[in-house]
């Protein structure tokens, strides 16, 4: 009853005086303005929000589909930056040997590709053997079980791989190895340009699956109403092995995608675990749509710590921006009473 | 508990959807921040025809014309009748040969209780089984083919509607007459 | 009930297991040690000639979580210099007693206290970070035990060494100076540049990074206060953590304030792999000066053209025997070892041989005492030194370098080199110079 | 007849009994605890400091619980507290010589305070939002530690004077366990007073609370203060007794070491937390020194041990043990009838 008055029309100025278009809005002149400044800012938003977007994307949809708050996402994108280097290692000798422009162009997709299914049979191995165990015994204290459980799966993953691959970086210095290109007076370097690519057609992708197909629909009706879907003949346990496999394809598809900047090692996963959490507490918990906006204000924020501020700050000052945030908004700046993975 | 010769008992409830039982729950189980197309077409989830996905929807939206005028507003924004007319729906688009429909009249007003129990009669003209659980003793015994009368957990009275209307029981316990 | 039955079975099960992977090769208990007791620890039987005795020596570093890859480069060239001995020193046999720190001071403390009173180790050699080694001078000066050789380069170390010199001279000394005597290298190598003409900044400015760990902050100190000393200015100083490999916004700032020199350390091989590369995609003319790049040994492969002119201070596997040990490391283990962690502990724990091998010839023992008494009467004086290393000339302590080693030409040196196509040219000091310092073109 | 009036006299014996046996197993459990450093092998040096570092995580252990297994509020910031108390004491005995006995006190009362504000803040979330909230108000103070440098030294690290003289561990030993059985009386106490009431009604249900006339926020808060203010006063002890203080003291690794001990011990019961402390840490170290060839090994165990009893016991020792006792009391009436 009260998602009916949250969602009831309000009008057209009202919707858009609220504290999170406010907020959108000022941050979409501050960037502008400052592009005037040094463009590279506005490139390296847009860069960067592109790979925090899809990662933070996969994490909202678990928690949104599933409401598990997965502290094993960076394990994921540690699966797919090593499963990348495995694979793209022997590719690449060659690629680069050979006189063809479009074998260098495609030669880093194999390595991608395997990653990403690697990463979505993982997820689904993850749901069957873990979360489907604690699933049929209890639902109690759920979140934080499953975040301990995740917990738990991160730090055997972790040494795992550290046993079984060990610590030394698996790295390539670059997928694409080409001149960078100049856009707006900003030099950037292809592969830069070509993961900004594939996040968008992923991202795209994602977005009009969850939106225009039967499986998307079932996703996200099993996010707002778990009794409804199984009425409607939804079969939870498939929606959620589904959900699982494709946020770990998404986690491991940037892990590899990343690989020339984050080389393959055991912790690979960290760093770019705890900017998803960021986004997707900003943005609201368990709504992708949120965190693909999010993962842009996020990379904003750290694009402008430290060219403003110092690297010194750049984790503390999108954690005080989050802290404020939340005093206004307690459940993240696109939180609202109706729960549903892609809807606001 | 077996349909059509079928132990239902342990079945998951996806897959006694997909038997051909359809349920109308009471508090409804709606997608709110989903359209009412929507949340039609996942009612049809276990449809694979497409022609027949658009005959049942039409089916729908003829029963219910006002779901038809606001097939793009989202579930959530509705009042409590639409809201129960699209349940219904819902529960009509795999075109399920039994329906358990609990409570429908559950915080109506009396008009759109008397909607709702009249589209419920010509969705049962058109062949489907209608199991209904009511209180509204009054208005359901008038709608109904057969009735049961459950006291304390077991069936005390059964029969047609009409000769339960006229039961001396019903009249003086449910009916105040 | 049945079920609950089963969850307490898998409960004690999942207990069982945990203990039986301990039991298996936990260590017998020992005897009571009264806190205090000095040196009894391996010194209660007298040695016998002929018969083979067994001691224990503690090997640290962090050989797990986030420093692990520089912790397993200590550990295996530490084990490939003892094998090369057969594990022997006269008629002892040793046994190594892995000590891991976690690069974390306070479990490196109760590791190592471990090792002394459970696995009764007799002294330690090698590891890795100051405030790991900051925290278990406390537990060598506690037991007596002498520690050799550690990395760690931080001035805490030398600040407690000083305040007592008779408790933390258990620590008997560092195995890498404090930054401020090499980085000397980098400031000369700019100003000679500058006065040779090869390199005609436009502004006299430096941008400063360093990884935020104590390594990092020590040498930007140690950098700001030199070059600000020969008239350069630091417009930017900047420090990251482990695994920041966005440096976008920083290159945009050093671009607007027009930075000559670029000028940093970090062991993290992600972030100075990825500053470097970010550095050149932006198409910056900086002098770059990325001090650590080399510590990783496979650093190429991650950076690959736009290392090209980079300034690092490393020494390389220049001699016969240096190319051999590279060789036969990755032979051994299947990666590159990095000269600074593998093949400055290789030397270390060679040196640590022959400072066993004195102190049986010069007591008829090994025990705590008479391998300290070797550090005190040898070592500190300069008597004993080791010039049979694979990385520097010589390896030698004085009276007033302590608990630092002699740094110098001829001594322990880190020559100033440049990058070419992966290949280190060096280009300080003068003496053993192979080149001239080049600008990006 | 018989057979009906008997109930009554058997629940009353039942509730005396259990409580009875509770008290003793504590006691008992106590007395262990006490003579521990004299039983074989915890007379070694080493194996002490294992014992100081247990009792350590113990208390702060029953700290954690007192919030997230009463009030259900996990403090994902827990060892941001426990940093901000270690860095206030240690600070002020390095600037200001206050000596250690007085600052670690002073440290509880500042990291009080501030858990006293984001209990404030924390109210208006809910669940996963307020464990965030906390997360990362905890690192927004790690991030302060780590680059107020001129004050704290960063990770440059801050050399802290100690305790005590003497680089014994058993004194230490006993200065934790002192602190530890303070902070279990204390905690329970107050548990068994009205306010443990209202945290669980509050746990359970903030509406439901509130419409039967508590007032969830000064709960709330009182209860965040009371936590935070025990985790600060653990801190002091972290930093006098190790004597080096960095910025990673309030990693997250840390708080979910205690989180982990927390719910293998059983959440909502605090001695749960402080019987499982001892075998967990000890059982791992003892671990992670045997299988040093394979670094790494020992985590992957404590990892699978983890999500096991997340499975298969989600009540964690408390609620085993609670069975075990109710098992026994579902005896005890059969024999008094055997008897009768």
């Amino acid at each position: 009853m009260t998602a009916a008055t949250n969602l009831r029309q309000v009008p057209l100025l009202r919707r858009y005086l609220t504290f999170t278009w406010i907020t959108l809005g000022l941050a979409a002149v501050i960037l502008v303005l400052s592009a005037f400044n040094s463009p590279s800012l506005l490139v390296n938003t847009l860069v960067s929000g592109g790979m925090w977007a899809m990662m933070a994307g996969g994490l909202a949809l678990v928690f949104g589909v599933m409401n598990i708050p997965n502290f094993a996402h960076g394990e994921l994108f540690m699966l797919g930056s090593l499963t990348a280097s495995l694979v793209y290692g022997p590719i690449r000798e060659l690629t680069l040997s050979s006189k063809s422009d479009v074998l260098k162009w495609l030669g880093p997709f194999p390595g991608i590709l395997v990653a990403c299914a690697v990463g979505f049979v993982a997820g689904i191995i993850l749901e069957g053997s873990v979360f489907r165990q604690l699933r049929k015994r209890s639902r109690e204290s759920w979140v934080m079980n499953t975040f301990l459980l995740t917990a738990g799966v991160s730090v055997i993953m972790q040494n795992t791989d550290m046993l079984v691959f060990g610590n030394f970086p698996r790295g390539i210095s670059r997928y694409w190895d080409f001149k960078p290109i100049n856009i707006l007076g900003v030099t950037l370097a292809v592969d830069r340009l070509m993961v900004f690519v594939i996040a968008m057609v992923v991202i795209a992708a994602f977005a009009l699956f969850l939106q225009k197909t039967r499986t998307g629909r079932a996703m996200r009706a099993v996010s707002m109403d778990e009794t409804g879907a199984q009425m409607a003949g939804i079969s939870l346990n498939g929606v959620y092995r589904l959900t699982l496999g494709l946020s770990s394809a998404l986690a491991a598809l940037a892990g590899a995608s990343l690989l020339w900047l984050l080389p393959a090692t055991p912790t690979v996963g960290q760093a770019p675990l705890l900017v998803a959490w960021y986004v997707v507490i900003l943005a609201g918990l368990g709504n992708v749509q949120g965190a693909i906006i999010g993962g842009f204000l996020v990379a904003m924020i750290q694009q402008f710590t430290a060219y403003y501020v110092s690297l010194d700050w750049v984790d503390v000052v999108p954690t005080a921006f989050i802290i404020l945030v939340l005093l206004f908004k307690p459940s993240g700046l696109f939180g609202s009473e109706v729960k549903g993975v892609w809807e606001q | 508990m077996t349909f059509k010769g079928q132990d239902i008992t342990k079945l998951p409830p996806h897959l006694i959807s997909q038997l051909g039982i359809g349920y109308v729950s009471e508090s409804l189980n709606l997608f709110p921040a989903m359209s009412i197309y929507e949340n039609l077409l996942v009612g049809a989830h276990t449809v694979k025809d497409k022609a027949k996905v658009k005959s049942q929807m039409d089916l729908v939206f003829e029963l219910f014309p006002r779901l038809l005028e606001r097939r793009d507003q989202l579930a959530g924004t509705m009042s409590g009748g639409e809201r129960k007319m699209l349940a219904i729906g819902r529960g009509m688009m795999p075109a399920p040969t039994l329906m358990l429909v609990d409570e429908p009249s559950l915080g109506l007003a009396p008009i759109p209780t008397l909607a709702t129990f009249d589209a419920l009669k010509q969705l049962s003209a058109r062949g489907t089984t209608i199991l209904l659980v009511e209180q509204n003793v009054n208005t359901t015994l008038r709608i109904v083919d057969r009735a049961y009368v459950l006291e304390q957990g077991a069936v005390a009275l059964e029969g047609t509607g009409e000769q339960l209307l006229h039961d001396s029981h019903v009249q003086e316990a449910y009916l105040g007459v | 009930m049945s079920i609950g039955i089963r969850r307490s079975l898998t409960l004690a099960a999942a207990l069982a297991l945990m203990v039986s992977a301990c039991s298996g090769s936990a260590t017998p208990a020992p005897t009571a040690v009264a806190p205090t007791v000095g040196p009894s620890t391996g010194a209660s039987a007298a040695p016998t000639a002929a018969a083979t005795q067994e001691i224990k020596i503690g090997i640290s570093g962090p050989f797990t979580g986030g420093n692990a890859l520089t912790g397993t480069e200590i550990k295996n060239a530490v084990t490939m210099a003892f094998d090369a001995v057969n594990w022997t020193v006269g008629n002892y046999h040793i046994t190594p007693v892995y000590i891991d720190d976690q690069s974390d001071p306070a479990k490196g403390a109760a590791a190592y206290e471990q090792a002394i009173v459970s696995q009764k180790i007799i002294a330690g050699v090698s590891g890795w970070h100051s405030s790991v080694a900051v925290a278990q001078m406390e537990i060598t000066a506690k037991y007596k035990v002498p520690h050799f050789f550690a990395l760690g380069a931080a001035d805490t170390i030398n600040e407690k060494w000083a305040s007592d010199k008779a408790k933390y001279g258990y620590w008997t000394s560092k195995g890498w100076p404090v930054p401020d005597k090499l980085v000397v290298g980098y400031v000369e190598t700019l100003n000679n540049a500058v006065a040779a003409g090869d390199f005609k900044p436009t502004t006299k400015n430096v941008a400063l990074f360093g990884e935020d760990t104590d390594w990092g902050r020590t040498v930007v100190k140690a950098l700001k206060s030199q070059l600000a000393a020969t008239g350069w200015t630091a417009t930017d100083e900047d420090y990251f953590g482990q695994a920041q490999t966005d440096f976008t916004g920083v290159i945009a700032r050093y671009k607007n304030h027009d930075v000559a020199v670029i000028a940093g350390t970090t062991t993290f091989p992600d972030s100075l792999s990825a500053f470097i590369k970010q550095i050149d995609d932006a198409g910056l003319k900086s002098v770059v000066v990325a001090d650590g790049l080399g510590w990783l040994g496979d650093w190429y492969k991650l950076t690959g053209s736009s290392s090209d002119y980079v300034i690092d201070q490393i020494p390389g596997w220049t001699t016969d025997a240096a190319k051999k040990f590279a060789t036969d490391y990755q032979a051994k283990f299947g990666a590159m070892p990095s000269p600074s962690a593998a093949g400055l502990s290789y030397d270390y724990a060679n040196f640590f041989i022959k400072i066993l091998q004195t102190a049986l010839a010069d007591s008829g023992d090994l025990t705590s005492a008479s391998i300290y008494k070797v550090a005190q009467d040898k070592l500190w004086t300069g008597q004993l030194k080791y010039t049979a290393g694979i990385i520097m000339p010589s390896y030698d302590y004085a009276a007033d370098s302590l608990p630092d080693m002699v740094v110098g030409s001829g001594h322990f040196t880190f020559p100033v080199i440049q990058y070419h196509g992966g290949e280190g040219t060096v280009i300080w000091p003068g003496d053993i110079a192979k080149g001239k310092f080049e600008l990006k073109p | 007849m018989a057979t009906q009036t008997a109930p009554a006299p058997i629940t009353r014996a039942r509730v005396i009994s259990s409580s009875r046996r509770t008290l003793i197993t504590a006691i008992l459990l106590g007395l262990l605890a006490i003579a521990l450093p004299f039983i074989p092998p915890f007379t070694g040096q080493d194996y002490q400091r294992y014992l100081v570092v247990a009792a350590l995580v113990a208390a702060e252990a029953v700290a954690f619980d007192f919030t997230g297994g009463y009030i259900d509020i996990v403090n994902f910031g827990f060892a941001a507290f426990v940093g901000l108390g270690a860095y206030t004491s240690a600070l002020l005995a390095v600037d200001l010589g206050i000596t250690p006995w007085i600052g670690m006190f002073l440290g509880a009362i500042v990291s009080g305070f501030l858990g006293l504000l984001t209990g404030m803040l924390t109210l208006r979330l809910r669940g996963i939002y307020a464990a965030v909230m906390a997360w990362f108000i905890g690192l927004a103070l790690m991030g302060l530690a780590r680059n107020l440098v001129d004050v704290t030294r960063g990770m440059l690290g801050l050399n802290v004077p100690r305790l005590l003289e003497t680089s014994d561990n058993l004194p230490y030993y006993y200065i934790i366990l002192a602190m530890l059985f303070l902070t279990l009386i204390v905690l329970s106490l107050i548990i068994r007073s009205r306010f443990g009431l209202a945290f669980r009604a509050i746990g359970q249900n903030v509406q439901a609370a509130r419409a039967s006339g508590i007032n969830p926020t000064r709960f709330l808060v009182i209860n965040f203060t009371v936590s935070c203010a025990f985790a600060g006063l653990f801190g002091g002890f972290y930093a006098h007794y190790y004597g080096i203080l960095t910025p990673d003291v309030m990693a997250m690794v840390h708080t979910i070491e205690v989180l982990t001990v927390a719910y293998i011990g059983g959440r909502g019961s605090l001695w749960g937390a402080a019987i499982i402390a001892f075998p967990l840490t000890i059982g791992v170290e003892l671990m992670r020194t045997s299988l040093a060839n394979l670094p790494g090994l020992h985590l992957i165990f404590y990892g699978v041990l983890l999500m096991l009893v997340m499975i298969y016991q989600p009540g964690g020792l408390a609620g085993l043990l609670r069975r075990a006792g109710a098992w026994l009391d579902s005896r005890k009436p059969t024999q008094v009838k055997a008897e009768a």
